[in-house]
């Protein structure tokens, strides 16, 4: 009986298409109605398995109602069942796009549980590292923001520039995807001699490139008349929805975790100097274009134009990481034993990643296997502003939207 | 406003339904009435000294220990705990608030206990609520629509519980 | 040609007919060669370009040097894929489609001059025949939409009706600009009047124009359906627009009916505004190639000129492929916007500009080469001296 | 003289694709398909106008007959947007009246065609100027003369000898310009009818930029 009632209640979402049911139409009721469009969970442009259900009258959106759960893996639930350390794996998974953040906060999260200080050389490089992949994932939003823009280009040249990070990430990890590099205690290995040559040369080459994605896409009429005044989100909305990171910013909110968040976390970032991605009063941190007039503070081109803006103080951040990490002396020290035990405790902490803030919280009694695991994803909260900006769009707005929201459902379904 | 001074005020206002927590644990947290948690998170975030704007996460915890052994000397009696971790973007400071909940309503199982909603304070809260519905089984009596957000509508039991079985199949598909 | 032929066969008056056929199909033949190479060149041509603009390569290892032989690989992939029809399609209207939307572009060949002699069919309203005959590609379109049945192909469907529909009334009205400048719809006529050096090409003529032939670039490409206009099939929205549901050769049909779109479109651009056969400086005059210095010299000089068409237009085509790869596409509203409040209020303000302009200015405003005015009265005059004559 | 004549065979093809379009229109219940059947009987028609020579009149029916046909194809597609196949079956008694009034006017026509002197033997008396229009072309009418007929230059009668120009009669001018007003008000009049109010559920802030959805809804 649960198969016919569940065929029942989806089916009757999505009126079905079936030729039989000829009806002599007359001319009065034969009219325009409202069309409901199924847009994913397979759709070019909804960013993974993301089904969005369209309640649409011709070409305006009326009720954009987001599904999510397609890719729940119950990583909380095996948190439970194995150590922090063997857990590392599992947090690279949800946002797979930024990897090495997600490693960093579930690290963090578990060093301040244990009372744990790593070494100056372990901070540079972790700050390093961990700015490199926030560019990387900063890329592939820009990149698959022109993608569903339409023009193909910048996706093409953004992943040329990801791979040399790829490369990099490679030469210290052996991994281009599921990283596991920073653990509890330090990272797994220190870098390969030349490793840092390597680094910044990618960084003089990258230079250029940032100003053509500005020609390309920031600065273009036609990707300005796509974006701009679109899906705009207040600042109240935007933290009463608790969204974070780029999202949060393009709406005008000075907020970032790396100088305002967890004493533990922006120690860090201690003498670091970078500048918060947001517009004040109409001007962004300067080496950047300026904003163009049909621009509302909080529509989908800010959201773009601060992770273009991140991405330049993310290699400010990265040069003087090196110069740092070259200048500290000493090593970067041992990772904790597998199964050390852990004192009873609960701590939860949020960290700065590309996406937004990344909260993670390990509830232990006292033995090496935690009792509650638990992670807050960026991308699930800023997903569920979705129906209060697609309301009164277009369908051509829909994916501009999702796109600027950038998010990733591994991080959403966890 | 550290933790002393944010519990003082809430104590003046709300009297019994608020307990001091541990201020000394790592993440200082205040235990709050189950049935006052509407009022004192609309405080929290109306009141000029305390601003809490953003409710960062809602998390459930589980305390039951399942295998007989170690049920003897576990440190605590079987009870649900739910996290609210809230921050303040005007005035940078962090809460932590906790509602101690039976693990079932009036003890009958089956029966899932009840936490009034704050999604009309935070509107973060709908998703979070019906996440925390959907894997640890906890209702919030007004929520606009208390559905399951990650699991499949006509899911069994709520995965989160400790003492929770893994169906045999789903829909012809072997899950054991 | 024909009488050429005629007199060959020996055929009396009455069997004529059998002369003409065979020279008719003998044109469609040539035109259908020409058409199915020009569509091949473009897919090869739009590969290597958008690779060039992307920093790479495009293919390369597809038969030889440059990758040469990719459109017959990609003819022969799309030949033999699998040819299927939804089930909820209307399958005679879902068969038709694409050729509907092949025929008519193909016809645009018919009375287009590649040089003074080689035109198929030397219509007399050559430029409005090739108006109404661009106007019926859309029909095609709407009909592979609405036939296969699926509601992503019916959007699609509906956003190209709306957007060539309205395109085609600036495109229609800029090209008429031209039409006013030489006083007659003959094409071959048009080409006549810009001969010699650049300067007497009608986009140079006077302000209007110049503005009139942007517009006709833009409206071209929104009439073509090319990016950065592509709404109908705009992958990032409605999966892939009107030809979904279509695969293999149906698929190609439209596929080429769409590059063929855009070399016709470039070619009447050509011919109307960029002097056609008339290259920037008059080589065939120097080198005395005029029909005048015998059959071999007029033959060598309308080859000379037609392959200054074909560069002219291959010209055209490279244009709106780097335009492809470069622009982020404009939401649909703001393409019809752009029609109805920018393109066509000022393609009338130059339309009414350049009658304006011949009336008060009729030599043009230097008096550069022959005078146009005296080709305009001259045609009218000789049209009826013919009349006089019993 | 009826011998193996090409324009006879290319008449009688395009007639037959005219009337199996206007039959498709008749006899099909569903829209689109209609739509279709009227587009190929209308480039039938347009076909004709280019075997007589006028080029311009072709490509005037292939603009606007055939081209306005699909947009009303573009409507009929979009009406059954909901449905996809709708049915508009004509009733029995809508048949009767149908083939009432269609019966007397193709006795008629037919009746015209046959009494056409040349089918008699006669001398097809629109043979203007011997040299130009032959057994298989006939010489089209050119633009110019067209135009100058619109402004009343035009040759005054068929075979008259001397052909004049005179100033005398007012040409097309004036119904050319009375018909294009009357085209005028019906845009304005289709435009204000298809006018549909914005639905008023957007409150958000980009109303605006919806508001100009093309020309159909200026609220």
């Amino acid at each position: 009986m649960a198969e016919e009632e569940l065929q029942k209640t989806l089916m009757n979402s999505i009126p079905s298409i079936n030729p039989e049911d000829i009806s002599v139409g007359s001319e009065s009721e034969v009219r325009t109605e409202e069309l409901l469009i199924n847009m994913g969970p397979q759709h070019p442009s909804t960013h993974g398995v993301l089904r969005v259900v369209l309640r649409t009258d011709g070409e305006l959106v009326l009720e954009a109602t987001p599904h999510i759960g397609y890719l729940h893996r119950c990583a909380e639930k095996i948190g439970e069942h194995v150590t922090p350390r063997q857990w590392i794996p599992y947090t690279d998974r949800m946002d797979y796009l930024a990897g090495m953040n997600m490693n960093l906060g579930w690290a963090l999260t578990v060093e301040k549980l244990l009372g744990l200080q790593v070494s100056e050389k372990a901070r540079h490089l972790r700050v390093l590292i961990v700015e490199l992949g926030r560019i990387a994932s900063h890329l592939v939003a820009a990149g698959t923001y022109g993608l569903d823009l339409g023009s193909f280009t910048p996706f093409v040249y953004c992943f040329r520039e990801r791979e040399k990070i790829l490369n990099l990430f490679e030469a210290v990890c052996g991994a281009r995807l599921t990283y596991s590099y920073i653990t509890i205690g330090g990272l797994m290995a220190d870098l390969p001699p030349g490793w840092l040559d390597q680094c910044e040369a990618f960084l003089d080459e990258f230079e250029p490139v940032v100003d053509d994605l500005h020609a390309l896409l920031s600065v273009n009429h036609i990707f300005v008349k796509r974006t701009a005044g679109v899906g705009v989100l207040s600042p109240e909305l935007a933290i009463a929805y608790g969204c974070t990171g780029p999202v949060l910013r393009g709406s005008g909110v000075d907020w970032d975790l790396r100088r305002d968040g967890d004493p533990f976390y922006t120690k860090m970032y201690q003498d670091y100097q970078f500048e918060v991605a947001v517009v004040r009063d109409g001007r962004y941190p300067q080496p950047s274009p300026a904003v163009p007039l049909e621009a509302v503070r909080g529509d989908c081109w800010h959201r773009f134009f601060v992770r273009m803006v991140e991405v330049v103080q993310s290699m400010r951040l990265v040069r003087q990481a090196i110069e740092k990490y070259r200048r500290a002396d000493g090593d970067i020290g041992q990772p904790i034993k597998l199964n050390q035990k852990l004192p009873a405790g609960e701590v939860y902490l949020e960290t700065e990643c590309p996406k937004g803030q990344m909260g993670f919280m390990i509830v232990s009694l006292g033995d090496a296997i935690p009792w509650r695991v638990r992670a807050r994803s960026s991308s699930f909260c800023n997903l569920s502003v979705l129906p209060e900006l697609c309301r009164g769009c277009l369908v051509a707005d829909v994916p501009a939207i999702v796109g600027s929201l950038d998010i990733v459902l591994g991080e959403v379904d966890r | 406003m550290n933790i002393e001074e944010i519990f003082q005020q809430l104590s003046e206002r709300f009297g019994e339904a608020v307990r001091p927590g541990n201020f000394a644990a790592l993440d200082p947290w205040i235990e709050v009435n189950a049935d006052a948690i509407g009022e004192v998170c609309r405080f929290l975030r109306d009141s000029p000294s305390m601003r809490f704007e953003m409710l960062n996460c809602i998390t459930a915890v589980d305390y039951l220990e399942v295998d007989s052994k170690k049920a003897a000397k576990a440190s605590f009696v079987p009870h649900m705990e739910l996290l609210y971790h809230l921050s303040s973007i005007s005035l940078r400071h962090r809460l932590v608030i906790k509602v101690m909940l039976p693990r079932w309503r009036g003890e009958v199982p089956g029966q899932l206990p009840q936490v009034p909603t704050v999604s009309h304070v935070w509107r973060t809260a709908e998703w979070h609520e019906r996440e925390v519905y959907d894997l640890s089984g906890i209702e919030f009596v007004g929520h606009p629509d208390m559905r399951r957000i990650l699991c499949p509508e006509d899911w069994v039991g709520h995965p989160l519980r400790k003492d929770y079985q893994m169906p045999e199949e789903y829909h012809g598909i072997r899950a054991r | 040609m024909v009488r050429l032929l005629s007199d060959w066969l020996t055929l009396t008056p009455k069997y004529e007919w059998v002369a003409y056929v065979a020279v008719g199909l003998f044109q469609a033949a040539i035109l259908l060669a020409l058409v199915m190479t020009a569509v091949a060149v473009a897919t090869w041509a739009e590969r290597k370009i958008a690779g060039r603009i992307q920093d790479r390569l495009g293919p390369t290892r597809v038969g030889g040097r440059f990758g040469w032989l990719q459109p017959v690989a990609d003819g022969l992939k799309l030949l033999t894929k699998e040819d299927l029809i939804p089930a909820s399609a209307d399958s005679i209207l879902f068969r038709l489609a694409p050729y509907l939307s092949f025929a008519p572009v193909f016809a645009v060949f018919l009375a287009l001059p590649f040089s003074e002699g080689w035109v198929a069919h030397r219509l007399n309203t050559a430029a409005f025949f090739i108006l109404a005959v661009l106007g019926l590609e859309v029909f095609g379109i709407i009909l592979g939409g609405y036939a296969s049945g699926s509601k992503w192909a019916l959007l699609g469907a509906m956003r190209e009706a709306a957007q060539v529909v309205s395109y085609e009334v600036p495109l229609a009205f800029s090209a008429m600009l031209p039409v006013v400048l030489a006083g007659t719809l003959d094409l071959v006529a048009i080409g006549e009047a810009q001969k010699g050096w650049f300067w007497n090409w009608f986009v140079f003529h006077d302000p209007f124009t110049f503005i009139a032939f942007w517009i006709y670039v833009t409206c071209a490409v929104a009439g073509t359906n090319r990016a950065p206009f592509d709404l109908a099939e705009a992958e990032s929205e409605l999966v892939a627009g009107f030809h979904t549901e279509y695969s293999g050769f149906r698929w190609s049909v439209f596929y080429m009916g769409e590059y063929a779109a855009m070399a016709a479109v470039s070619g009447l651009g050509v011919v109307l505004f960029l002097g056609g056969w008339n290259g920037p400086i008059p080589l065939a005059d120097w080198l005395g190639l005029t029909p005048e210095a015998g059959a071999i010299a007029g033959f060598v000089g309308q080859l000379v000129g037609s392959i200054n068409f074909v560069l002219k237009c291959i010209i055209g085509v490279v244009f709106m492929i780097s335009l492809r790869w470069t622009l982020p596409r404009p939401r649909i509203d703001q393409v019809m916007s752009m029609c109805w409040k920018y393109c066509f209020p000022l393609v009338t303000i130059a339309f009414l500009g350049a009658t304006l302009w011949t009336l008060f200015l009729p030599d043009g405003l230097l008096n550069w080469g022959h005078p146009k005015a005296a080709t305009r009265e001259a045609s009218v005059v000789a049209c009826f001296a013919e009349g006089q004559a019993p | 003289m009826m011998g193996f004549d090409a324009m006879a065979i290319f008449f009688w093809l395009f007639a037959v694709v005219a009337c199996a379009g206007a039959l498709i229109v008749v006899v099909s219940r569903n829209i689109v398909r209609a739509a279709v059947g009227l587009i190929v009987s209308l480039f039938g028609v347009a076909l004709l106008f280019f075997l007589a020579g006028a080029e311009f009149l072709g490509a005037m029916q292939l603009m606007i007959y055939v081209g306005g046909t699909v947009v009303l194809l573009a409507f009929g597609v979009m009406l059954t947007a909901r449905t996809l196949f709708l049915r508009m079956s004509t009733t029995a008694d809508q048949w009767l009246v149908a083939i009432l009034l269609a019966l007397p006017l193709t006795v008629i026509l037919i009746q015209a065609a046959l009494s056409y002197s040349p089918f008699h033997g006669g001398q097809p008396s629109i043979e203007r100027t011997a040299e130009k229009s032959s057994a298989t072309s006939v010489r089209p009418i050119t633009i110019t003369e067209l135009g100058m007929a619109l402004l009343g230059f035009r040759e005054n009668g068929q075979n008259s000898e001397a052909v004049t120009l005179f100033r005398g009669n007012q040409g097309y001018l004036l119904p050319f310009e009375l018909i294009s007003v009357h085209l005028l008000v019906v845009l304005i009049g289709a435009a204000y009818l298809a006018r549909r109010g914005v639905p008023k559920t957007m409150a958000s802030s980009d109303a605006a930029s919806v508001s100009d959805l093309g020309p159909g809804s200026t609220d």
